[in-house]
């Protein structure tokens, strides 16, 4: 920081980044076609789910534009009042199910995404005072880490969805409480590699602040597992999301997440409106898919060795 | 090892505890259960009547006081809405679970070692490859969506096989079980397939690299350099290590089949410990949920202590004296 | 020959005096006989009671059947009955006590082996209702025997068309035909019944050919079973009203806001809005749509064929044109915004009904979103008065509206009983005062009346609740069996018979 | 002299990577001899190890030998089948690997893991092949072998786990012993132990040993003869005597004088890196650091030059009696 | 003799195992396990004066870097106390105990993990003078560049991340870091240990000339007893976290005195044109966990007395700051001496 910031640097930095372009784009060429393309649909997910509103026809949400007298259409059926075509058909309500399932990727990928980010916050934090603070720190923080991981993450979320009830921020609560220990588990482990490192050493041994060594030497070093760990969790807290909203301990019904669609398609399983449960599943799997090949793929990346 | 195990014990009995209480609590806030139990004509005097029955009348910490005694002597109390004791319920469920269970871990191993196995033979080939993204594409699928396929596909429109239930049960090795009869082997087949999938996807990841590993180390390289035959490197030399990893991860599996299995018991309304469970939070039963989880629980750390003694007798490193070094 | 069912509920206990929930009445019925006898439409009938009389307000004599023998072969009488009642405070841990049942009695004796007296503590014109729900055991089994006798069949005695033989919980119970019943000998000479909660399941049982009848038939399935070749559905109306209840009592209601957000007075207590709410609802259409045509649409208590259906009220019409004018009229020309609350696991498709209001109301100009949750929180929050707008049912158990009108409309009377259901704390004086002449009075006629005029009140004065439907009963059984459809809410084994 | 028992002849290996392919070992001949002490030393990276791995055809991919021949008994290894291979490894050459921490498969017991390279190869018995097993522990000095057969390699300390790894090689008294950097990890004390080990076994069974090592220091006191590694190519090889005392190659020299020796008062410094080892080298790898380089010595490549026993790879070798 | 600038006195440094509540618990309870000690440095006392390099030898695991960390207060000792400019470090207030442990610096061994693999060079270099004032952030490019330039670093490497630099240069950043500071007294951890010879040799020729330029004390430890020799002024050697034997570099090396001291030169390879045979100290390395009773070598010591096994021998003064811990008379059992250990046999022809 401190040494960098005179003013011919400026052209260096712009050398720097320019590389760094230029390698991101190496790196990308050196990537299969699969791995781009599920890079790409995943991105594209992230897209259609922010610009929902102006790409669907009818917000699904709104009881004004939802009518149930249109329950039930196969796809391609035109709706009761002629303005627009059931691309995917209507779920048991009327709602358009394409719109619905758009709205309903954004639901499913705000409530995995903020879990997913605070627990990555959370157990990042516990996971290096883990770590730097040793002693009882440590072990309080590892204890209820090891308590929490000797469970699956789906029990703990439903224990905790049936305590707090259904809703969208009880959701997050859930994910995070169940999520935060994996977080911490790399970030302490990782931590303590670059603790033991000699780097950290010298920076101790330089008399920085504790601030400074931990935010300026330990987090960035420690960050990139923790990316791998953010996008396994993500595909995972997505999932989660989709089972609890499935079991009914989920979002409210009248912002239904892909998981919850998933849930009413369900009902429909013998009356013969399978599109009902086919097109939000195959959706939330392609959100999941690319999200865990994405995840796998910087995985490889980052520890060649393992190659898992 | 007995200093091992009874620290294991102190820390089950703590975490046991622990989890009563949060459970306890929780279910406490969500609110009693007498509106859902009484019949729909009651009048006040009944509710209150039934109120007192079940000891809801009582401060919650004298419910859970009377709980914990209770505990302390084997008794989990009974079920508001069953009526009878929650160890009994919890039992009757069990072989239901465990049946479907072990089929989805036999499944699980059958499909995710040999798969597995030709991966990290032919890593980096198209197998692999195929095989890798088949895996992740296996576990990304989720558990409920992909047992309503299934029944989508296999009940509803090829009318293969059956749906849900357990089926016929007839005595099987002493308890009543569904693998005892044809019939209730057609009806696990579609359940504990699905169960099986996600963790035979694990399994698969898990053994291909951990063979992969193993055979680009250092001494597989010796062995070879040794003159052993292949055949001895790879079943004796690199299968003796890949144990270990597997050890801990069915540790691992056999946790998320219980945990998975709620899903899939509901999907495919399979009679076991899991509908129990999501019965009894619908119905707000709190004996039956506490009960259940600390049965899990004592499950769990059961499933963690064996699997460290495994360990221990797999991984010759590893002496089990209060902890792993 | 076998008779496989399939149903939704299982008893908790097979002890007839355990709990009065459903599913265990269900079990009990098939084993056990109470005094009197209720059919489709709940109205009362003899059953181990032969005649029974009102000597004067607080004494009535009943006849016993005679020849009537337990499954053990010995011989009922009136000390079974007087020990039936005398049981019932001694059953442990009941959830749903039949005490109420019998807390009325004062004395009870017999006048001779088939002659009851009993006399009560106040008048009590339903007392035959009540007594005639208690399912009679024999004497000698005692007042102390326990549920768990019962469950392990033991104590399993009554007089009822089919014997106990087993139950394994959570699988199933089997039962074997009574050789010796009184009344018609039942059809088959075993059954089994099946609990199968999960409503598709139960559907794909049937559909797989495993049992012969299921009851519970999800409405949208309905057509899948009849398309398949040798199913039948049969159907009837329940006497359970699906309802919107509303907060028309407070000032401030929690879930009801201007509509641009701001806080207003509750616009429930205005009877203009809640008849312009009724109006608002199309309750055909929800019937078609969200029921599958499987449900009656209603504007009252309780449906027709029940004591105390008003045939002059007529189910409202939906009215668009109607209610706006009523809303402004109220003083909400531009709506309100409002929240409804419902369960989702309690009532068919509950959860869906009250998007298709919401979607509704929402055409009327009003702001409205909905909130479903299970019914394990629902109804504690619902008796908390949490809520403003929320989605209700009520099963009426006898066969007439007074007990529905009492408990849901009459001003909430803590102490005396009254208006128990009566979440949204609607308070009439006038309907309060016909109802407590109804239920006082001895005279049938003079009864039904005053009832009729309590819904006249309650429905089309003052629109206390909004009615929505009635729920339909269904059943899909093999067309090798045939279904006479019996008590509300049962599925008996002996009213199933093998079509030859 | 006596025949060569092990014949290299313009030996390259590669390693494929990205499209590229760096080039690792390049066109190493030379011959060994019964009996010899053959040193082998160089930096780090220099290919030293690729090399002795090439030996035994032990490359895994993406490393590969990509041209020449190993000679041994009549035979290439290089193009042997799988299973001649196997007959040859462990049992007439024997490797040790550099890191004793690491070579041995720490969930089997020590006696498992040598009596199995006996058994691979001699058709005889578990007795006797544990006897075997036990006397070359006995050879290496590991107090009460018979006892330790059941021990775990973890329950051994490196010294004695590398002792057990040199054992092993003496297990079917091979021909050839390849040993790499065996002793880097080991303090002194116990490297002293293992190098007298190798000393005797060479000198009363006749093997011959490649002893490879970035440490000229150590070399000096075992091998007989010494080859200089740099860049993957020989830059010079002769008797240890003749290269610590009279260098030809401006690198040997370098290499040596920078090494502290009492007495020295100021170490020699070698600028600059190696090459890269993806390309062809345009004339003589060292010469970018090389303090007596000339112009031509950057676009002619330097042959051998001097004799199959003694020879070096430069255009001007500092003897003067070494230019021919 | 002017006040040392830093002094060591009888310093121990023993790890404990850390154990949780169970494990304390269990061991109340006797089925636990035992309590562990290592002793990795025991009652080690040292002086390091201004100007002066001290070197410290010995075998893995004896506990340099253990004495070295403890020296620089990176870790505490268990007791004994660290003097700086003859105040204890420890009882100094904590603004001063800070200002103090600033000036001692550490140069470590791995040029691999040294570095802050995310920060640019000349950040690493300069960062702590600047956090610590002595630089002012407008002037730290030209500082660092300075910096650099004393260690041979051209300006150029300044924006280079360390994956782009050699070890070599690795270890040149890691030395301009300590001095940036300007520090009274820097210890290198096996500074050199992981680099080739070539490199090695540029590195201490590289301090050779820094001693000679700045006025900086060092201590310098390493396995390697030639390059000790070739740096050191005066030499400590530890035996499992004991000082056997110290004296200046020319008495220690001339005339060795301690069993271990002898033995180990004996040992060390020498780049010699004469074969040599080698004649190992027999016996394993003994565990630090269990070390022997009395003088810790007897165990492989040739000239093991009874006495040996029971009394720990004290150091003692044989000359001009020359000590050594041994029973061993001076002269005695100095037939095993180094040139019959290392007797090398010229190589026939
Ligand atoms: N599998 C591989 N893939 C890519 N490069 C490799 C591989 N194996 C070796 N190399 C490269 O080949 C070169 C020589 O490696 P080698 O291990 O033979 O060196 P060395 O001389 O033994 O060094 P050291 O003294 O450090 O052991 C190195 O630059 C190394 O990076
Ligand atoms: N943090 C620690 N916890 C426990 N034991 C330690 C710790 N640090 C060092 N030790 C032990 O203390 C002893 C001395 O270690 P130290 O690192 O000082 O040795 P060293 O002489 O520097 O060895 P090397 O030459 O391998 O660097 C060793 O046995 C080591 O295992
Ligand atoms: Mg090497
Ligand atoms: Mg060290």
């Amino acid at each position: 920081m401190s040494s960098s910031q005179t003013a011919n640097n400026s052209a260096a930095g712009k050398g720097t980044k320019m590389s760094s372009l230029r390698s991101l784009f190496d790196f990308l060429r050196r990537q299969s076609i699969f791995s781009l393309l599920c890079l790409a649909i995943f991105l594209f997910l992230i897209l259609a789910a922010i610009s929902a509103p102006w790409i669907t026809p009818q917000n699904p949400y709104d009881n004004a534009q939802v009518d149930f007298f249109d329950a039930n259409l196969a796809p391609g059926t035109v709706s009761g009042d002629g303005r627009f075509v059931y691309l995917l058909g209507s779920d048991a309500l009327g709602r358009d199910l394409y719109s619905a399932i758009l709205y309903g990727l954004r639901t499913s990928l705000s409530i995995s995404g903020t879990a997913a980010l605070l627990a990555l916050a959370i157990g990042t934090l516990a996971g290096l005072a883990a770590a730097y603070f040793k002693g009882a720190t440590d072990m309080l923080i590892m204890r209820a880490v090891d308590i929490k991981l000797g469970f699956p993450t789906i029990l703990v979320a439903m224990v905790i969805m049936s305590i707090f009830g259904a809703g969208y921020f009880n959701l997050v609560i859930a994910l995070v409480l169940a999520q935060w220990p994996y977080y911490a588990r790399t970030a302490r482990s990782v931590a303590l590699v670059q603790i033991g490192q000699e780097y950290i050493e010298a920076a101790r041994c330089l008399e920085l602040p504790v601030h400074r060594l931990i935010l300026v030497h330990l987090l960035p070093n420690s960050l990139p597992p923790l990316l791998v760990v953010f996008t396994l969790q993500l595909a995972h807290a997505a999932a989660i999301e989709a089972s609890l909203s499935f079991l009914g301990l989920g979002v409210s019904i009248e912002a239904p997440s892909l998981g919850l669609l998933i849930a009413n398609g369900s009902k429909e399983i013998l009356s013969g409106h399978s599109w009902q449960l086919i097109y939000p599943g195959l959706a939330l799997v392609l959100l999941i898919f690319t999200v865990n090949i994405v995840g796998d793929r910087l995985r490889r990346i980052l520890n060649p060795k393992e190659r898992g | 090892m007995a200093a091992y195990l009874f620290q294991r014990l102190i820390q089950a009995i703590f975490v046991l505890l622990l989890v009563s209480l949060l459970i306890f609590m929780g279910v406490y806030a969500i609110g009693d259960p007498i509106e859902l139990l009484v019949s729909p004509d009651s009048t006040v005097e009944d509710i209150e009547r039934a109120r007192a029955a079940l000891g809801l009348d009582q401060p919650i910490w004298t419910q859970y006081r009377i709980y914990l005694v209770g505990l302390l002597q084997g008794d989990l109390g009974d079920s508001f809405v069953y009526n009878q004791p929650t160890i009994q319920l919890i039992l009757q469920r069990l072989p239901a679970t465990v049946e479907l269970g072990l089929v989805a871990f036999l499944f699980a191993l059958l499909m995710g070692i040999p798969l597995g196995l030709v991966a990290g033979y032919y890593a980096d080939k198209w197998a692999d490859h195929a095989i890798m993204n088949g895996s992740i594409f296996a576990f990304s699928l989720p558990n409920f969506w992909q047992g309503l396929l299934f029944i989508l596909l296999f009940s509803v429109w090829l009318n293969w096989l059956p749906a849900g239930d357990r089926g016929e049960v007839d005595q099987f090795l002493g308890v009543s079980s569904s693998l005892a009869t044809a019939d209730g082997w057609r009806h696990i087949f579609l359940p504990a397939f699905n169960l099986a999938l996600f963790n035979a996807a694990l399994i698969v990841r898990l053994t291909r690299s951990s063979i992969q590993e193993v055979m680009s180390s250092e001494y597989i390289r010796y062995a070879r350099a040794k003159g052993i035959s292949n055949r001895r490197i790879l079943l004796r030399h690199a299968f003796r290590n890949i144990q270990i990893p597997l050890v801990t991860v069915l540790g691992l599996e056999l946790g998320n089949l219980l945990a998975y299995g709620i899903i899939t018991e509901t999907v495919f309304d399979w009679p076991g410990m899991g509908q129990l469970l999501i019965n009894s939070i619908r119905l707000n039963d709190r004996p039956v949920i506490v009960g259940y989880l600390l049965v899990v629980v004592a499950m769990f750390i059961l499933i963690n202590v064996v699997v460290d003694v495994l360990y221990t007798l797999l991984d010759p490193r590893i002496k089990i004296s209060g902890s792993k070094s | 020959d076998t008779l496989r069912l399939a149903l939704a509920g299982e008893h908790q206990s097979v002890d007839p005096h355990f709990s009065r929930t459903s599913p265990n009445q269900n079990t009990a019925s098939n084993i056990f006989e109470t005094l009197v006898s209720v059919d489709e439409k709940m109205q009362m009938g003899p059953m181990l009671a032969t005649s029974w009389q009102n000597i004067n307000p607080t004494t009535w004599e009943i006849e016993l059947k005679q020849g009537v023998t337990f499954h053990d072969g010995s011989t009922f009488d009136a000390a079974d009955v007087i020990s039936s009642v005398e049981r019932i405070p001694n059953v442990e841990d009941s959830p749903s006590s039949f005490i109420s049942l019998v807390s009325s009695i004062a004395s009870i004796e017999a006048l001779d082996a088939h002659k009851l007296k009993v006399t009560t503590k106040e008048p009590a014109p339903d007392f035959m209702e009540q007594i005639g729900g208690v399912y009679i055991i024999p004497s000698e089994l005692g007042v102390t025997i326990k549920s768990a006798d019962f469950d392990s069949g033991q104590a399993t005695i009554g007089t009822g068309p089919y014997k106990f033989v087993s139950w394994t919980p959570n699988e199933s119970l089997v039962l074997k035909a009574n050789e010796q019943y009184w009344g018609e000998v039942p059809g088959y000479s075993d059954v089994i019944i099946r609990y199968i909660p999960n409503a598709a399941s139960r559907v794909a049982t049937l559909m797989a050919g495993d049992v012969d009848a299921i009851d519970q038939v999800p409405p949208s399935d309905v057509a899948v079973v009849k398309a398949r070749d040798g199913l039948e559905v049969s159907s009837s109306i329940s006497g359970r009203l699906i309802y919107l209840h509303l907060d028309s009592d407070r000032e401030q209601t929690p879930f009801i806001k201007g509509s641009e957000g701001g806080e207003i007075n509750n616009p429930l207590r205005d009877k203009r809005v809640r008849k312009a709410l009724s109006l608002l609802i199309d309750r055909n259409r929800i019937v078609e749509h969200i029921m599958d045509g499987r449900a009656v649409p209603a504007g009252q208590m309780v449906p027709e064929g029940f004591i105390g259906f008003n045939p002059e009220i007529k189910t409202p019409a939906y009215d668009l044109e109607g209610a706006k004018a009523l809303l402004t009229e109220a003083g909400y020309p531009d709506g309100f915004s409002l929240t409804i609350h419902g369960p989702n696991d309690r009532y068919v498709n509950d959860a869906k009904v009250i998007q298709a209001l919401s979607q509704l109301f929402a055409r009327g100009g009003l702001k409205s979103s909905v909130e479903a949750m299970p019914k394990s929180i629902y109804f504690k929050s619902a008796s908390k008065r949490e809520f403003s707008v929320f989605l209700v049912g009520f099963g009426t158990t006898s066969g007439n509206s007074s007990r529905g009108l009492e408990q849901v409309l009459s001003s909430y009377n803590k102490e005396a009983g009254i208006g128990t259901f009566n979440r949204g704390r609607f308070s009439n004086p006038a309907f309060d005062d016909v109802m407590t002449r109804a239920t006082a009075t001895f005279d049938d006629d003079e009864k039904e009346q005053l009832l009729k005029e309590a819904a006249t009140i309650g429905f089309v004065e003052e629109q206390g609740i909004l009615p929505l439907y009635f729920e339909e009963l269904i059943w899909a059984h093999s067309n090798k069996v045939a279904y006479k459809i019996g008590p509300v809410e049962r599925t008996l084994a002996a009213d199933f018979r093998p079509v030859d | 002299m006596a025949e060569p028992i092990l014949s290299v002849s313009g030996l390259c290996t590669e390693v494929v990577s990205d499209e590229r392919v760096a080039r690792i070992v390049r066109d190493v001949s030379f011959d060994l001899y019964p009996g010899e002490i053959l040193g082998v030393v160089g930096e780090s990276g220099c290919g030293k190890s690729m090399m002795g791995f090439a030996l035994l055809n032990l490359l895994d991919p993406p490393a590969r030998v990509a041209s020449g021949s190993v000679s041994y008994a009549g035979q290439d290894i290089t193009k042997l089948p799988h299973e001649d291979l196997r007959g040859i490894r462990g049992n007439r050459i024997a490797m040790i690997f550099q890191d004793p921490m690491v070579s041995l498969n720490p969930v089997l017991t020590i006696g498992e893991q040598m009596m199995e390279a006996v058994l691979a190869h001699q058709n005889v018995s578990r007795e006797e092949a544990k006897a075997r097993t036990v006397e070359v522990l006995e050879m290496v000095g590991i107090p009460k072998p018979a006892e330790r057969l059941k021990a775990y390699p973890h329950e051994f300390s490196g010294g004695m786990r590398q002792r057990v790894v040199i054992a092993t090689a003496f297990l079917n008294q091979p021909d050839i012993i390849i040993a790499d950097e065996p002793t880097t990890a080991l303090d002194v004390t116990i490297q002293a132990q293992i190098l007298a080990e190798v000393q005797k076994m060479a000198a009363q069974n006749g093997t011959a040993v490649i002893w490879i090592s970035h440490d000229m220091s150590l070399l000096s006191g075992l091998a007989d003869r010494v080859m200089v590694m740099y860049a993957g190519q020989i830059v010079e090889s002769g008797s240890t005597a003749s290269i610590i005392e009279q260098p030809n190659h401006p690198y040997t020299r370098a290499l040596m004088g920078a090494i502290p020796v009492p007495g020295r008062k100021k170490l020699e410094i070698l600028r600059g890196f190696p090459p890269n080892l993806l390309g062809e080298f345009t004339g003589c790898a060292f010469a970018p650091r090389c303090p007596v380089a000339r112009d031509h010595c950057e676009v002619e490549r330097p042959e051998l030059r001097g004799t199959e026993l003694s020879h070096a790879r430069c255009h001007y070798p500092l003897q003067e009696g070494a230019r021919s | 003799m002017s006040m040392p600038l830093l002094e060591l006195c009888n310093i121990s440094r023993i790890f404990t195992r850390n154990d949780g509540v169970f494990d304390k618990l269990a061991r109340r309870l006797a089925i636990g396990r035992p309590l562990e000690n290592l002793v990795a440095v025991d009652n080690v006392s040292m002086v390091v004066n201004r100007g002066e390099t001290v070197g410290i030898v010995g075998e893995s695991g004896c506990g340099k870097s253990t004495l070295g960390r403890v020296a620089v207060q990176l870790l505490a000792p268990t007791s004994g106390k660290v003097c700086f400019e003859g105040k204890d470090i420890a009882t100094l207030p904590a603004e001063e105990a800070r200002r103090a442990r600033f000036k001692l610096q550490m140069v470590f061994q791995n040029p691999y993990t040294s570095l802050n693999p995310r920060r640019r060079v000349g950040e690493t270099v300069i960062e702590a003078a600047v956090a610590h004032g002595l630089v002012a952030k407008a002037d730290a490019r030209d500082a660092a560049i300075e910096a650099m330039g004393r260690v041979g670093l051209k300006p150029d490497f300044i924006d280079r991340f360390p994956h782009a630099l050699s070890g070599g240069q690795r270890q040149r950043v890691g030395i301009a870091r300590a001095l940036a500071v300007d520090p009274a007294c820097v210890v290198f951890d096996e500074a050199v240990a992981a680099l080739d010879v070539s490199i090695q040799a540029q590195i201490l020729e590289l301090l050779v000339e820094l001693r000679q330029n700045s006025s900086f004390a060092s201590v310098f430890i390493s396995h390697d007893l030639n390059v000790v020799r070739y740096i050191a002024d005066r030499v400590v050697i530890l035996y499992l976290g004991r000082v056997v034997e110290t004296a200046s570099t020319a008495t220690l090396f001339d005339n060795p005195h301690h069993p271990y001291s002898r033995a180990l030169m004996a040992e060390a390879p020498q780049l010699k044109a004469q074969k040599k045979t080698f004649t190992p100290i027999v016996g394993e390395l003994p565990s630090p966990l269990s070390p022997p009773s009395g003088c810790q070598f007897h165990p492989r010591c040739p000239h093991a007395m009874p006495r040996c096994k029971t009394d720990q021998p004290m150091l003692r003064q044989l000359g001009d700051r020359h000590f050594s811990a041994c029973h061993l008379e001076v002269g005695q059992g100095e037939e095993g001496r180094i040139e019959e250990a290392g007797k090398r046999k010229v190589v026939q022809a």
